[in-house]
C-alpha cells in the first residue's frame, strides 16, 4: 500500500468536512474518489498533500506517517497534487511553471537549464507544447487544468492526486484525456488518486473507487459494484437514473 | 527563470567596471569621486532591495534598518577592529537581524508586511536613539577612517557584488523558487519549494550588503546620528531606483540607480529651486507611463529592433 | 495614573489620528494605493484654512467643510489625470503596492516642495479659540477641544455613510476582484472616483482641524502619513471601525503609555505594540483573515 | 416570433495582439435559450466576456434591443439586465456566502427585492443556506459554482449568460441546474449558455451555435443540430 | 565682475523648517552690501555679490558634496555656512582639504573643538556654555528644584550633558528627568508627571515643534513653575503668533537683543530685517548667520580674496558685529558672551549675564 488514509477527520470551526475516513491505495493503482459536492474529497487531498492538517487520524505514505509535515516535504517524498480551483504561477510561462516543479519537487534537479528542457518534454507529453512559452494567465481554463497536471508531473511524484482535471471537456476531449492519463500512468509508473464527477471516465480508468458523502465513506469497491450500489445512487445521483 | 548567464556579459561588466574605476581614480576630481561613490552605493542598495522585494513580492519599506545598523556597528567598533572586520561584522549582523525578524515578519504578507517592515525600522531606530541617549552620546564623529578613494573602492566592490548576487540568483534554482513564492506561495510550497526557508535566505541576503554599505557610508560622512542613519527616505530611495529601473532582472536596479543619481545630480546643480519638484513629477510620470521600468522598455525596444 | 486629564488628551490626539486613518484607509485599504502623500493633503488643508483665516478672516470652523470639498476636488483630479490610467494598467496593478508608493511619493515630493516655494519654509500658526476650558477635573484649550469634536463627528459620519450606503460593500468587492465586481454591477470607475474624493476630502479636513492647534509648515505631512499607516494596519485594512478604534488606541498609548513607562520609550512603545499586534494578529486587530483555497 | 434581444454583428475580439474571435455574428431572441458549443479554446468564454462587457471588441457591434452597447461598461450592462455567471466562478472569496448573494443584487433594479430573492436562492440550494456565514473562498469547488449561479440569478437578469455552469457539479446538482435553467427561462428570462454537457444542453436549447477557432461554423435550431452528424460526432460522442 | 559666494542650505527635509531665517539673513546681507555699492575687496574697489546656493535636502553628506562642488567645480570666491551642526561637521573635512576658509554659524557643539580645524570657525556659543551657565542663572533667581525634559536630538542631549553636572555642583535638585523622542505628538503624559514632581523650574531642552507642544500642554495641565525654559522656539515668529501673551515669562537661550545699547549695529539690523521680511529676526539663527557674514566681509575688506590671507585675518583679527566684538581662539568665538533671554511683553530681553542684560528676570505669571 503506497497510501493509507486512516480514520481521518477534519473539522473547520465546527463543520466536519471529513469524518473518520479510511482507505488505502495499492502501489500502481488508479484509485477513484467520488461524492456529492462538498463531500470532502478536496479536503482529503489537501490533507494528504499537507496543505491542511487532519483534526485526527493518520495518513501514511509508503508505510510511514506524513502527519504534520510541511507541504514541500511531502512533495519531496513523492506526492503531487493538482488544485481543483487551479492556481498556476500566473506570470510565469508554462515551461517555467513546470521547470519550477522539476527543480524543487521529488526530482530535486539542480540545474535550471536542464529543468527547462525536462519541462518542455513534459509539456509535450500533456499536449501543451504549443503554448509552452505563453504566460500561464493567458491560458483557457481547460489548458490551465492541464498545466496543473504537467506541473504535478514535473515534481516527479510516485503518487499523483488529480482533482477534477477532466471537468469542462467535451465528450470527445474526455476520451482523449482518458487516454492521456493512461499513458502518463504507465510512462511515469505512477499511482493515481483521482476525484472526478465525469463518471464515465472513472469507470474506465479506476480499479477501485471510494464514495464519500457528507464527509463519510459510504461505499468502496470496483467501479461496477459502486455504481450499482443503491446507497451511492441515492446519495450521488439523487433521483434514480 | 531568466535565460542562462552569459559569460560575455559578465566579462564585459567586469572590464567596464575596472576601466571606470581606474578612470575615476586617476583622472576624476574629488567631486566626481564623491559622486561615483554615492552612485555605487545606491546601486548596491537598490540591487539588494530587489533581492527580497523584487523577487518574492514581499515589499520591504524598512530596508534602511540594515543600513543604519551597519553604520552603528561600524561606529561602535571603530578603532577597535580593523576596517574590514568592522564591515564584515556589520554585514553579518544585518543578515542576522533579517533572519531573526524574518521568522515573525513573514507571517504577514501584502500590505501588512510593507508597513510592518517600516514599523520595524522605526522601532530599531528609536532603540538606538535611546541607547545613544543613555550613553550621553549626541552624535559620534570619527577621524582617521579610510580616505575617499578607499571608500570609493569599497562601494564599487559592494555594487559589483550586489549586482552579481542578483544576477546569478535570478538564474539559479533559488531564484526560480523565489519567483514561485511571488506568484503563488501555496502552490509553490505544494510543488516542493521550502518557502519559509527561501524567504529567510532572500531576506538575509538582501540585508547583507546594505549592512556593509551602511558601515562604508559612515567613513564617507564621518558622523553618526541615529535619526539620520535610519532615515526612512533611504528605504524609499532604494525602492524608487529599483522600480524605476525595473525589477525583472539585475540590470534594472543598476539602470535605475544610474538614471536617478545622475538625474538628481544634474537637476540640483542646474535647477536647484525646482529640483525636488521636478524629481517628484518625473517619478510619477515614469511609474505611470513607463510601468515596466527602463530596463523593460529597453528590452522591448531591443526585441522589436530584432524582429 | 488614570486621570481624566490624560483621557481628554488621549481623545484629542486619538480622534485626529482616527480621522487621518479613516481617510487613508479609504485609499489604501480599498485600492491598495499606498498613499504616502496623504499627509501632504493634510498640509494643504492646513494652509488653506490658515490663509482663509489670516487673509479673508474666515472662521476656521466654517472653513472646515469647504477645505474638505477643495481637497475632494484634488482627489477627483488625481483620479482622472493619474490613477484612472494607473488602475487600468495590468502591469501596474500587479505590483500595486510598490508602484503606487512611488507615484504618491513623487507627488508628495512635488507637493511639499512646491508648497515650500510658494509659502516659504517658515512655519505658521494662528491664535484661535485660545481659552482654556475646564471639563470636570480636566482642562483643555478650546481649539483642541474643537478639533476633538470635529474629528470624532466626522469619523462617525463617515462610518454611518458607509453603513447606510453600499459603497463599503462595493469597495470591498472591487479589491477582491475587479471583474467580479463589474459583473454584479459595481462600477469600478465610479467607486474609485468616489473613494478618491472622500479619502482626499477627509485628508483636507484633517488639515483644517490640525491647523486649529498646531504649527503649519510644508514638510509637516510625513509624520501624519506614518501615523495613519500604523493605525490602518492595526485596525485592519478597509475596516473603518478598526481605524477609529485604532486611532483612539494610539492616542491612549501616546498619553497613558508615556505617563506609565516614561517619554523616552514613547516611540519604542508605539512601534513595539504595533509590531506585536501584527505578529500576533496578522490581519490587524479588527481585520478578518482572508483565505485561499 | 419574439424580438431579438441580443445581437452580435461581425464581432472581432482578442487579447492584445492575439485575435480570438473572427467576425462572429449571432443573436438571441427574447425568452429563448441559445446554446454556444465548441471545443476547448474555441472562444466561447471570450464571446461571453464580450457580451458581458469585460472585454471590448476590436471590431463589430454588440446590440441590445437594437441599440449598440459597445461603449457600455460591464456594470452598466448589468443595469440593462445582462448577468454573467462566469467560467471559473469569480466569486468574492473574502465575502461570506450571504454577502456574495447580497452583492449579486447590487444593481438598482434588483436591490429592492434582495432579501426575498436571497431566500429563494437558499431554497434552490440548501447547501448555501447551511453555509451562509462561511467565507466563499473556503467553499468546495461545486459549492462555489452553485454560489456563482445563485449570485447571477440575484441580479434579476433579463439576459442570463451561463459559462459552463455545470463545471464541477455532481450529477444530481447538474440535473437540478438544468431544471433551474428551464424554470428561469419560463419566467421570461433570455438565456445564453455555454456547456460541454452538450446532450442536456441540446434538450433545453432553442437555437445552437457551434464555435470553432473563433468562427461560427454551424448554427441552427436545436433539433436539427442534434441530428447533425458533425455535431453528433464531435460533441455527443459516446454518450 | 561679481564676487561669487557659495553655500548650501536645507530647503527640503528634516531641517527645512528651521532654515528660512538663515537664508533670509544671507539675502539681507547681500542686498545691503550690493545697495552700498558692493563688497570692498582689500580696499581696492567694490564688487557686487552673487550667491551660488544649493539645497542639501537636510542630508549632511549631500552638503559635503555640495561644498566640494562649490569649491572645485563652481570655483566660488567665498563660502557661507550651511544650517545645522551635523551639516557643519560634514562640511569641515572638505574645506580643510581645500584650505578654504569658512565661518560657521548655526552650529553649536563641542565636537568641533576636537576637529582641530584650521579653516573653520564658529560664531555660536557652545552647549558647554548654555548648558553649563544655566545653573548660575537659576542660582541668581533662587530656583531650587528643577525638572528636566529633553528631546533625543544632538543639541538637546549635548546641552543636558553639561547642564546636569553643573546643576549638581550648584546644589540644585533635579526632581524629574526624562527624555522624549523627536516624533512625540502629545505631552500630556509627560507634563502631568512633571507637574507631579512640583518643581519650581522646568528646563525643556526642546526644538521648535515640541516647544509648541510644550506651551499648549503646559497650559492645559496647569504647569505653574515660576521658571520655564525652552531651549529653541520661543523666539520663532510662529510661536509668537500662536501664543501671544502666554509666551511672556518663558526663558530661552540667546545672547542678543536689539535693545542692548553696547552694540550699535544691533538695532539697525533689527529694523532692516523687520522692514524686509515683515517679521523680527530670530534672536539666534539670524544673528549668528549675520555675524558670520559680517566677519567674512570685514576680513575680505582688509585682505582681499586670497584664502590664505583671509584665514590669517580671521584667526587673528577682532571684528565688530551686531552682537559686539568677536575674536576667535581656535575655532571658538571667545568674544560673544553666553546669555539667556526672557520673553517680556512679547519682546525677548536679555536677563543674564548682568553685563549685557536688558531687563530683569520676572517669575512666570499664570497662564492666560
Ligand atoms: N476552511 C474551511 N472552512 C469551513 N468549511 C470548509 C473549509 N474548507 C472546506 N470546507 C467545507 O468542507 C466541505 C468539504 O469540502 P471539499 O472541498 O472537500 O468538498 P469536495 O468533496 O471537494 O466538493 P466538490 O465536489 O464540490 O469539489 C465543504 O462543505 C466545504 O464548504
Ligand atoms: N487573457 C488572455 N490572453 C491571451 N489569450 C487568451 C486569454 N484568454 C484566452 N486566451 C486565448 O483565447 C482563446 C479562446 O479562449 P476562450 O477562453 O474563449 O476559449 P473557450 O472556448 O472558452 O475554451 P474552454 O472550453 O477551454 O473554456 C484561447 O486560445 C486562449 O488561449
Ligand atoms: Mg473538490
Ligand atoms: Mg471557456
Amino acid at each position: 500500500m503506497i497510501l493509507e488514509v486512516d480514520h481521518v477527520t477534519k473539522r473547520f470551526n465546527g463543520v466536519a468536512a471529513v469524518r473518520g475516513v479510511s482507505f488505502s491505495v495499492p502501489e500502481g493503482a488508479i484509485f477513484g474518489l467520488m461524492g456529492a459536492n462538498g463531500a470532502g474529497k478536496t479536503t482529503i487531498f489537501s490533507m494528504i498533500a499537507g496543505n491542511e492538517q487532519p483534526t485526527s487520524g493518520d495518513i501514511r505514505f509508503q508505510g510511514s506517517s506524513i502527519q504534520g509535515l510541511r507541504p514541500w516535504r511531502i512533495s519531496r517524498l513523492g506526492i503531487a497534487r493538482t488544485f481543483q480551483i487551479v492556481r498556476p504561477f500566473p506570470a510565469l510561462t508554462c515551461r517555467e511553471n513546470v521547470a519550477l516543479a522539476v527543480l524543487y519537487g521529488a526530482g530535486q534537479d539542480s540545474s535550471p537549464a536542464r529543468a527547462m528542457r525536462v519541462a518542455g518534454e513534459i509539456l509535450n507529453e500533456v499536449k501543451l507544447a504549443t503554448v509552452a512559452d505563453e504566460e500561464a494567465r493567458r491560458l483557457t481554463l481547460v489548458s490551465r487544468k492541464r498545466l496543473e497536471i504537467a506541473r504535478a508531473l514535473g515534481a516527479r511524484p510516485k503518487l499523483l492526486l488529480l482533482d477534477e482535471v477532466l471537468a469542462g471537456l467535451t465528450p470527445m476531449e474526455v476520451e482523449a484525456a482518458v487516454e492521456l492519463l493512461r499513458h502518463i500512468h504507465r510512462r511515469y509508473q505512477l499511482t493515481i488518486v483521482m476525484v472526478e464527477h465525469v463518471l464515465r471516465a472513472l469507470m474506465r480508468l479506476c480499479t477501485e473507487i471510494a464514495v464519500l458523502d457528507h464527509g463519510e465513506k459510504i461505499a468502496e469497491g470496483s467501479p461496477q459494484a459502486v455504481s450499482a450500489d443503491p446507497v451511492v445512487v441515492k446519495a450521488y445521483f439523487g433521483a434514480p437514473q | 527563470m531568466r535565460p542562462l548567464h552569459d559569460v560575455r556579459i559578465i566579462i564585459a561588466a567586469l572590464v567596464t567596471t575596472a576601466a571606470v574605476v581606474v578612470g575615476v581614480l586617476f583622472f576624476a576630481s574629488d567631486y566626481f569621486i564623491d559622486f561615483a561613490t554615492s552612485l555605487a552605493m545606491w546601486i548596491a542598495l537598490s540591487e539588494s532591495w530587489t533581492l527580497l522585494s523584487g523577487m518574492t513580492g514581499y515589499v520591504s519599506l524598512g530596508h534602511v534598518v540594515f543600513f543604519g545598523l551597519g553604520g552603528y556597528l561600524t561606529v561602535l567598533t571603530f578603532g577597535m577592529l580593523p576596517i574590514w572586520a568592522a564591515l564584515a561584522l556589520s554585514g553579518a549582523c544585518a543578515t542576522g537581524l533579517a533572519v531573526l525578524v524574518g521568522f515573525p515578519c513573514f507571517r504577514v504578507r501584502g500590505p501588512y508586511f510593507v508597513i510592518l517592515t517600516f514599523g520595524l525600522s522605526e522601532f530599531v531606530k528609536y532603540i538606538v536613539v535611546n541607547v545613544e541617549a543613555r550613553a550621553s552620546k549626541f552624535g559620534r564623529l570619527i577621524f582617521g577612517g579610510p580616505d575617499p578613494n578607499e571608500v570609493f573602492l569599497i562601494m564599487v566592490g559592494l555594487a559589483v557584488a550586489a549586482f552579481f548576487l542578483s544576477y546569478f540568483i535570478r538564474r539559479s534554482r533559488l531564484g526560480a523558487g523565489l519567483r514561485g513564492i511571488r506568484e503563488d506561495e501555496i502552490a509553490a510550497e505544494t510543488t516542493g519549494v521550502p518557502v519559509a526557508r527561501l524567504k529567510l535566505i532572500a531576506f538575509g541576503l538582501s540585508a547583507l550588503i546594505p549592512g556593509i554599505a551602511g558601515g562604508a557610508f559612515l567613513f564617507r560622512s564621518g558622523y553618526f546620528e541615529p535619526i539620520q542613519a535610519f532615515n526612512p527616505s533611504i528605504s524609499f530611495s532604494m525602492i524608487t531606483m529599483a522600480v524605476i529601473g525595473g525589477t525583472d532582472d539585475a540590470y534594472g536596479p543598476l539602470i535605475g540607480a544610474v538614471a536617478l543619481v545622475t538625474l538628481s545630480e544634474l537637476l540640483w546643480a542646474n535647477a536647484p529651486e525646482i529640483y525636488m519638484t521636478v524629481l517628484g513629477l518625473l517619478l510619477v510620470v515614469f511609474v505611470i507611463w513607463v510601468p515596466d521600468g527602463i530596463e523593460g522598455r529597453l528590452r522591448n525596444w531591443w526585441k522589436t529592433q530584432r524582429a | 495614573m488614570l486621570s481624566f486629564q490624560l483621557l481628554i488628551a488621549a481623545l484629542a490626539t486619538g480622534s485626529v489620528y482616527a480621522l487621518i486613518a479613516v481617510g487613508l484607509n479609504l485609499i489604501y485599504g480599498t485600492m491598495r494605493l499606498l498613499n504616502v502623500a496623504h499627509g501632504d493633503l493634510v498640509m494643504l488643508g492646513a494652509y488653506a484654512t490658515y490663509w482663509s483665516f489670516s487673509l479673508l478672516h474666515v472662521d476656521p470652523l466654517i472653513a472646515v467643510p469647504f477645505v474638505g470639498l477643495l481637497a475632494a476636488g484634488i482627489g477627483a483630479a488625481a483620479y482622472f489625470f493619474l490613477f484612472q490610467h494607473f488602475l487600468r494598467t495590468g502591469s501596474l496593478t500587479d505590483r500595486i503596492e510598490a508602484n503606487s508608493l512611488l507615484v504618491f511619493f513623487g507627488l508628495s515630493i512635488a507637493i511639499e516642495n512646491l508648497a515650500s516655494l510658494a509659502f516659504s519654509g517658515n512655519p505658521q500658526a494662528y491664535e484661535y479659540l485660545d481659552r482654556v476650558i475646564r471639563i470636570g477635573s480636566a482642562s483643555i484649550v478650546g481649539n483642541r477641544l474643537a478639533a476633538l469634536i470635529i474629528a470624532l463627528c466626522t469619523c462617525i459620519g463617515v462610518l454611518l455613510f458607509f453603513r447606510l450606503t453600499t459603497l463599503g460593500l462595493a469597495v470591498r468587492a472591487i479589491i477582491q476582484s475587479r471583474d467580479a465586481a463589474e459583473i454584479v454591477g459595481v462600477s469600478a470607475r465610479k467607486t474609485y472616483l468616489l473613494t478618491f474624493c472622500i479619502g482626499f476630502g477627509l485628508a483636507g479636513m484633517t488639515g483644517a482641524v490640525v491647523s486649529l492647534y498646531s504649527q503649519i509648515w510644508p514638510f509637516m505631512g510625513f509624520s501624519y502619513t506614518i501615523v495613519g499607516f500604523v493605525i490602518i494596519i492595526l485596525g485592519g485594512l478597509g475596516n473603518i471601525v478598526g481605524s477609529i478604534v485604532g486611532g483612539l488606541l494610539l492616542g491612549v498609548l501616546e498619553t497613558f503609555g508615556v505617563a506609565a513607562v516614561g517619554a523616552n520609550y514613547r516611540s519604542i512603545l508605539i512601534y513595539g505594540v504595533f509590531i506585536a499586534i501584527i505578529i500576533i494578529r496578522p490581519q490587524g486587530l479588527f481585520g478578518t483573515k482572508s483565505t485561499a483555497r | 416570433m419574439s424580438a431579438t434581444l441580443l445581437e452580435l454583428r461581425a464581432v472581432t475580439a482578442g487579447y492584445g495582439d492575439v485575435v480570438v474571435l473572427h467576425e462572429i455574428s449571432f443573436s438571441a431572441r427574447e425568452g429563448s435559450v441559445t446554446a454556444l458549443i465548441g471545443s476547448n479554446g474555441a472562444g466561447k468564454t471570450t464571446t461571453m466576456r464580450c457580451v458581458a462587457g469585460l472585454l471590448r471588441p476590436d471590431n463589430g457591434t454588440i446590440a441590445w434591443r437594437g441599440g449598440v452597447i459597445n461603449a457600455l461598461s460591464a456594470s452598466e450592462r448589468v443595469e440593462l439586465g445582462i448577468s454573467l455567471v462566469p467560467e471559473g466562478r469569480l466569486i468574492f472569496p473574502d465575502f461570506t456566502v450571504e454577502e456574495n448573494l447580497s452583492i449579486g443584487a447590487f444593481n438598482p433594479r434588483a436591490k429592492p427585492n434582495r432579501n426575498r430573492r436571497r431566500d429563494e436562492m437558499y431554497g434552490l440550494f440548501p447547501r448555501l443556506r447551511e453555509r451562509r456565514g462561511q467565507h466563499a473562498g473556503t467553499m468546495s469547488g461545486g459549492e462555489q459554482q452553485m454560489l456563482a449561479l445563485a449570485r447571477g440569478l440575484m441580479a434579476e437578469p433579463k439576459l442570463l449568460l451561463l459559462d459552463e455552469p455545470s463545471l464541477g457539479l455532481a450529477p444530481s446538482i447538474i440535473s437540478q441546474l438544468f431544471d433551474i435553467v428551464d424554470t428561469v427561462r419560463r419566467m421570461g428570462v433570455t438565456i445564453v449558455i455555454v456547456e460541454q454537457n452538450v446532450h442536456r444542453t441540446l434538450q433545453i436549447a432553442d437555437y445552437v451555435y457551434v464555435l470553432e477557432n473563433g468562427q461560427i461554423v454551424i448554427h441552427g435550431d436545436a433539433q436539427s443540430c442534434a441530428e447533425n452528424p458533425n455535431i453528433k460526432q464531435a460533441y455527443l460522442g459516446l454518450y | 565682475e561679481k564676487v561669487r559666494v557659495g553655500y548650501s542650505i536645507s530647503r527640503t527635509g528634516l531641517y527645512a523648517v528651521a532654515t528660512p531665517v538663515q537664508q533670509q539673513t544671507y539675502e539681507l546681507w547681500r542686498d545691503q552690501i550690493n545697495a552700498a555699492g558692493g563688497l570692498s575687496i582689500g580696499g581696492k574697489g567694490k564688487r557686487q555679490i552673487e550667491f551660488v546656493s544649493y539645497d542639501d535636502q537636510s542630508e549632511p553628506s549631500k552638503a559635503a558634496q555640495i561644498y566640494e562642488k562649490l569649491i572645485s567645480s563652481d570655483k566660488v570666491d567665498l563660502l557661507l555656512s550651511p544650517w545645522g551642526t551635523a551639516t557643519h561637521i560634514a562640511v569641515a573635512p572638505v574645506v580643510e582639504r581645500h584650505k578654504f576658509p569658512l565661518i560657521g554659524s548655526t552650529a553649536s557643539t563641542t565636537l568641533v573643538r576636537d576637529l582641530g580645524a584650521k579653516y573653520m570657525w564658529f560664531t555660536e556659543v557652545t552647549p558647554a556654555d548654555f548648558g553649563g551657565d544655566l545653573p548660575k542663572l537659576l542660582g541668581s533667581i533662587g530656583i531650587k528644584r528643577v525638572a528636566i525634559i529633553a528631546m533625543q536630538l544632538p543639541l538637546a542631549l549635548e546641552t543636558k550633558k553639561f547642564l546636569v553636572p553643573a546643576l549638581h555642583q550648584a546644589g540644585i535638585e533635579i526632581v524629574f528627568d526624562q527624555e522624549y523622542p523627536p516624533d512625540i505628538k502629545d505631552m500630556t503624559g509627560l507634563l502631568t508627571s512633571v507637574k507631579g514632581a512640583a518643581p519650581d523650574g522646568v528646563i525643556a531642552l526642546s526644538y521648535p515643534n515640541d516647544s509648541m507642544l510644550y506651551l499648549s500642554t503646559a497650559r492645559e495641565v496647569g504647569l505653574t513653575a515660576k521658571f520655564q525654559f525652552l531651549e529653541i522656539g520661543p523666539t520663532e515668529a510662529f510661536i509668537q503668533h500662536k501664543f501671544g501673551e502666554n509666551l511672556d515669562g518663558i526663558v530661552t537661550i540667546g545672547h542678543w537683543s536689539p535693545d542692548q545699547k553696547a552694540w550699535p549695529k544691533a538695532r539697525p539690523f533689527y529694523d532692516a530685517y523687520k522692514a524686509r521680511f515683515n517679521e523680527a529676526p530670530d534672536n539666534l539663527d539670524s544673528v549668528v548667520s549675520y555675524m558670520s557674514a559680517e566677519i567674512l566681509q570685514q576680513a575680505v575688506e582688509k585682505v582681499g580674496l586670497n584664502h590664505e590671507k583671509i584665514r590669517e585675518a580671521i584667526a587673528t583679527g577682532t571684528f565688530d558685529t551686531i552682537n559686539g566684538l568677536v575674536r576667535f581662539k581656535g575655532a571658538t568665538n571667545v568674544g560673544t558672551p553666553n546669555g539667556y533671554l526672557q520673553i517680556q511683553k512679547g519682546v525677548p530681553q536679555i536677563i543674564w549675564p548682568d553685563q549685557i542684560k536688558t531687563a530683569d528676570f520676572q517669575p512666570k505669571g499664570p497662564w492666560k
